[in-house]
């Protein structure tokens, strides 16, 4: 393998990218018309258009990336995560390209991609699932009919896209009243994201854990679970922070859940890396929810805890080589992990996206903290992509030391110029039930709408007094020129800034 | 150098004079000496202490990211994103100096971003109620619904389904 | 333990302050003039003048620190390395002033500063030491008297500075007719450096590697030793490339020169963190070198391989708590770490300092890359200091994969406006002896000297046409305005250069 | 817009006009197509292509910082910094063109930053060989001993111990 095209854009594009670096791997691009300067673009070796900006017209035309890879003369293909990572059409068609597609077989990539399929395939293993329809419901079936559905299941009840993922077309539905609205709302996001508008209904498990485990898969019969994520801090359905262990893990416990992971992925013949979702209960029992089919945008916690690389391990997977880590050490965390999404949206009015341009940007560094970004400092956030900008990871010796390197390096980050969700993660780090890890899937939708409970630092006055003191300065001693470094170039600069009024 | 400077739910009467190699800040009446160092074009290192008293020397490390309307800014300091709105003196009204201005008047609802009316929920003389949803804006792969801030009837819809809008536009307008 | 006064500047000053901030620890940074806007200065909550720009008159100077930190308020004062960090003066004046210094006892400090004290007292812990004179030479000492002790230890000899540390007042003496001019050279950086010219003798070994074992001793008589550092690719005597652990030390080596090191420690009643040194011949025998009684500038390769925060434990231990980590855990590297220090020196014209305003930074990210800097982009590299601007540690499942990271993190990092030592890393992780581990003390004067050695990357053909290509659409599309993103502009701006022309 | 642009050992001479939305850049008659993008003042992405070929596909992301001189750059490219001096044609003399200006003539040993001089080794009238050290400079604590580039005699010695100078201050010329 001499040449990957990585079928994606952003800080997963660049996270593939620096895998193949280290491996000595040359990297092809790929991107649409407004991401023609994007990082992942100026990192790799070369870039290949494939498009108009919106994913449908590039990031999502099969036919135009295996063009690119084959004019490219690449080997390989890496499809990151969204997109068309988890598209059997994509994979198939890299294997008829004679491209190795790195990920799983467009037969488990068909299996697991149906929900319905994929609960099927989960009992099999011997492993429980939530309750709910074991077909799809296709776009085309009434509303009257999947009421009918939903009355057998109970309400409250979970309504999802049968392709979904990254909580896309998916609902709750707590009356009868409410399905009709959010089947037309799940259906429109599912067929805008994933090209395919069915759905089906879940029982909704009151107040449970979203636990997963990442599993990686060799072409020699070898399947490997590693320590869990702990993946509850969700907003709509779409996680927010992961850590690595979960505190709701026991070791017994573990063993069990990463047990009947390995089992389903055993079952299916599944190779490459891939993630079992569960939901766990309050009770400590567990349910198979899905199988992700791909890598996760949470992977990195699970590096930090256990030293693997599993970008690299795709690769090496894809390759042929055999699994050789030591299947004691995947289960062993070395301490804690802690991820948190930053997301170019403002926590401050409903988190609207706020895309344009990252005026200034300042990275945190220092001991214990990764930042995977695909953001500079002068480039354009799109409006037309997923609004995750970066993923900032903190380690620690233990979870309260992860967190406090956390809260540093959130307040040593500024993306400037558009908003982000910083804030809202330094309130989430500094809440009582937070740090406690006492929390399940609700918690966001709980406690963020709380009264009182927004942004309490945003409404302190002393640093409110600071911000009017920077501006202040700044509107005083501003230059149009170059960086002023000597304070008495300052004060020329404010002498003439005098002199204009 | 006087300035009138928003930030959350108040306006600060700001003064900034030279004295010496330092800079003395008055807000509404209180006074701080600052020992400024531009260290970028939008990046400040400041020193800051309470007037008549010791050295300056409490940090203070602030940028700014200009937003559309000059003299507004978003200021990141101490880990925090602060908006201001900064004017010389006498730049902001009466009404929003008494704090007033949040919570009357007709309500134009602004596209917060570019991205397609995907829905129009409301038409002209619709009685809305406060956080009703009005319209349902497309960006970033997300639905996003805007909402009234307080009770009202709608007067002008400006758009329709399926067109796309920029940052700013006016979408319609609550009274 | 609520504030702590750090008494050093540049990266370790901002490394203190990521520590501090991580336990919840108010911060004092100090500057002399030319630092009012250093990076230190920018994340500390407070900041101190303490004098004008050289060393003597603001960062050496014990009155005007002690001043500081009692105006603050601090209660600790953490010295960081190289300026008062192995200063018993200044240990003894915080603890007289009532503040807890982050190090050693004064008493430590003096007896392990003293390069012949501290040998004597590995005598007398059993480990064998580098034959040599068991007494200073003071300033005083004729040039004929240290040349009739230099005739007993016999040629090549090393000449060191009594007080010396980071290579600095350290010569090779080939033959007797060098030695004068050696002997002055020397007094003249020790004096320079540490104020104290006098020096001593000690029997060359030939070829040895630097191998160094890093400690931690609390109150309560636990000395702890961790995983050996290899330290043998050296510049003038400065360490410039660290890795651990090393690939010439067994696991049976490494016992006994952790439990040699551990004892050296215990017989002085070592406290805080502190470091012994030793060379290590070719037929496995190790000498006891000296012993740093401070944090040492390669810290974070220990940190990345065995989860350890050096400096988190250092205040720790200050403030009384026991010991509590498990001793086998930091004898068992996880992996391998590498640093590389970047300094601002150009390899191309004989590492000549290159002080000056950082025009643009790119600082390398990703999984496995840690960079503790005291650099920013407009900053300034003032001439007054050390020029090491940042240290770049990378983190792999092994040695090769560690080096790997580190290639692609130094093709990331960008320094513009002025020369650093990051080309002459790159030329050495391409070299072969380096990638097998086969080197010695004397790797970087063979190998950097050698006809066609240098920089071979740099005379690539290739690569200068890229940088003809680059230079000639910049000034073709140049803009003195702000950043252009549409191609659009970007011919617009074409068009006006062309007619300014 | 053509320009001479040396780098390493030589002088390349180098022509760039537009062609669309790209950019011809030709490097003594071999011709490249340029698709660029500046993504930041001194920051540019290129894609490049052999002309008359395919689409430029092969990324290179540049950085240019100013020397002291100007038209005088070290460009960042490829994980390489590569110093380059940029003049519009005939901007460089004969002697340059023909790669010899480096090997004769007077030696002017200027500072290569701000230091103090710590002891000066010649004096006028000296005869010097290749390598043999002139004058120490100490800057940022390490004294850095000056060498001679060729053998020859000292003509002019400019500065006395214990003085500081500016970075590019002459010191001394070797003839």
């Amino acid at each position: 393998m001499k040449k990957i095209l990585i079928a994606n854009r952003g800080e997963i594009a660049v996270r593939v990218i620096r895998a193949c670096r280290d491996m000595g791997i040359a990297t092809v691009a790929i991107y649409s018309e407004c991401d023609r300067a994007a990082l992942h673009v100026r990192l790799a070796d070369e870039a290949w258009p494939v498009g108009p900006s919106a994913p449908r017209e590039s990031y999502l035309r099969i036919d135009a990336i295996i063009e690119a890879a084959k004019k490219s003369g690449a080997d390989a293909v890496h499809p990151g995560y969204g997109f068309l990572a988890e598209n059997e059409d994509f994979a198939a068609a890299c294997r008829d390209a004679g491209l190795v597609f790195i990920g799983p077989s467009p037969e488990a990539i068909t299996l697991m991609g149906s929900k319905t399929a994929a609960r099927q395939a989960a009992i099999k293993a011997g492993v429980p699932v939530v309750p709910g329809t074991e077909e799809p419901l296709s776009e085309d079936t009434s509303d009257a009919d999947v009421l009918t559905v939903a009355e057998r299941i109970g309400y409250p009840l979970m309504l999802k896209a049968v392709a979904g993922g990254g909580g896309k077309g998916m609902r709750m539905v707590s009356t009868p009243a409410d399905l009709p609205a959010a089947l037309r709302a799940a259906r429109s996001e599912a067929l805008s994201a994933f090209g395919d508008g069915a759905v089906y209904l879940e029982r909704r498990i009151l107040a449970p854990r979203h636990i997963e485990v990442q599993l990686l898969g060799d072409h020699h019969g070898t399947v490997l679970p590693f320590v869990e994520r702990e993946c509850s801090i969700q907003r709509r359905h779409q996680k927010v922070v992961e850590e690595s262990p979960s505190l709701a893990v026991s070791p017994e416990l573990r063993r069990r859940m990463t047990s009947a992971a390995a089992a389903v992925a055993k079952t299916v013949g599944y190779t490459n890396a891939g993630t079992i979702e569960f939901l766990l209960d309050r009770d400590g029992s567990f349910y198979f929810l899905e199988m992700n089919t791909r890598l996760q945008v949470e992977h990195p916690i699970t590096e930090m805890v256990t030293g693997v690389d599993l970008v690299q391990w795709q690769i090496r997977i894809a390759r042929g080589e055999p699994l050789t880590l030591a299947p004691e050490s995947l289960l062993t965390p070395k301490a804690h992990a802690i991820e948190c999404r930053i997301y170019a949206e403002d926590p401050e009015t409903g988190f609207m996206p706020s895309p344009g341009r990252i005026q200034g940007l300042r990275v945190p560094h220092g001991p214990g903290v990764r930042d995977d970004s695909g953001a500079y400092e002068g480039g354009e956030v799109p409006i037309f992509y997923d609004p995750m900008i970066s993923k900032l990871v903190t380690w620690g010796e233990t979870r309260g030391h992860a967190i406090a390197r956390m809260k540093r390096a959130l307040a040593e980050y500024q993306v400037r110029g558009i908003r982000t969700t910083i804030p809202f993660f330094q309130w989430l780090l500094d809440d009582e039930d937070f740090k406690a890890a006492r929390f399940d899937t609700t918690f966001i939708d709980r406690k963020w709408g709380a009264p009182g409970s927004r942004l309490p630092q945003a409404i302190d006055s002393a640093h409110e007094d600071l911000a009017v003191i920077a501006a202040a300065v700044h509107m005083f001693t501003r230059s149009t020129a170059t960086v002023v470094s000597e304070p008495v170039s300052i004060w020329k600069q404010a002498g003439r800034a005098e002199a204009l009024r | 150098m006087n300035f009138e400077i928003a930030v959350g739910h108040g306006v600060r009467t700001v003064s900034v004079t030279r004295q010496g190699s330092q800079l003395q800040v008055s807000i509404d009446g209180r006074t701080v000496v600052v020992d400024a160092r531009r260290v970028g074009d939008m990046e400040l290192s400041l020193l800051v202490a309470p007037a008549g008293g010791a050295d300056p020397v409490h940090s203070v490390d602030a940028s700014l990211a200009a937003r559309r309307t000059a003299g507004d800014f978003d200021v990141h300091v101490a880990g925090r994103t602060i908006p201001v709105q900064v004017r010389l003196a006498g730049g902001f009204g009466r009404q929003k100096k008494a704090g007033a201005a949040q919570g009357t008047g007709p309500q134009r609802i602004t596209a917060p971003m570019p991205g397609k009316i995907v829905r129009v929920l409301v038409k002209p003389g619709d009685e809305v109620k406060a956080r009703q949803g009005l319209v349902v804006v497309e960006a970033m792969k997300m639905e996003n619904e805007l909402r009234a801030a307080r009770d009202g009837r709608v007067r002008d819809v400006a758009v329709t389904e399926g067109q796309s809008v920029d940052a700013g536009a006016l979408l319609l307008v609550v009274e």
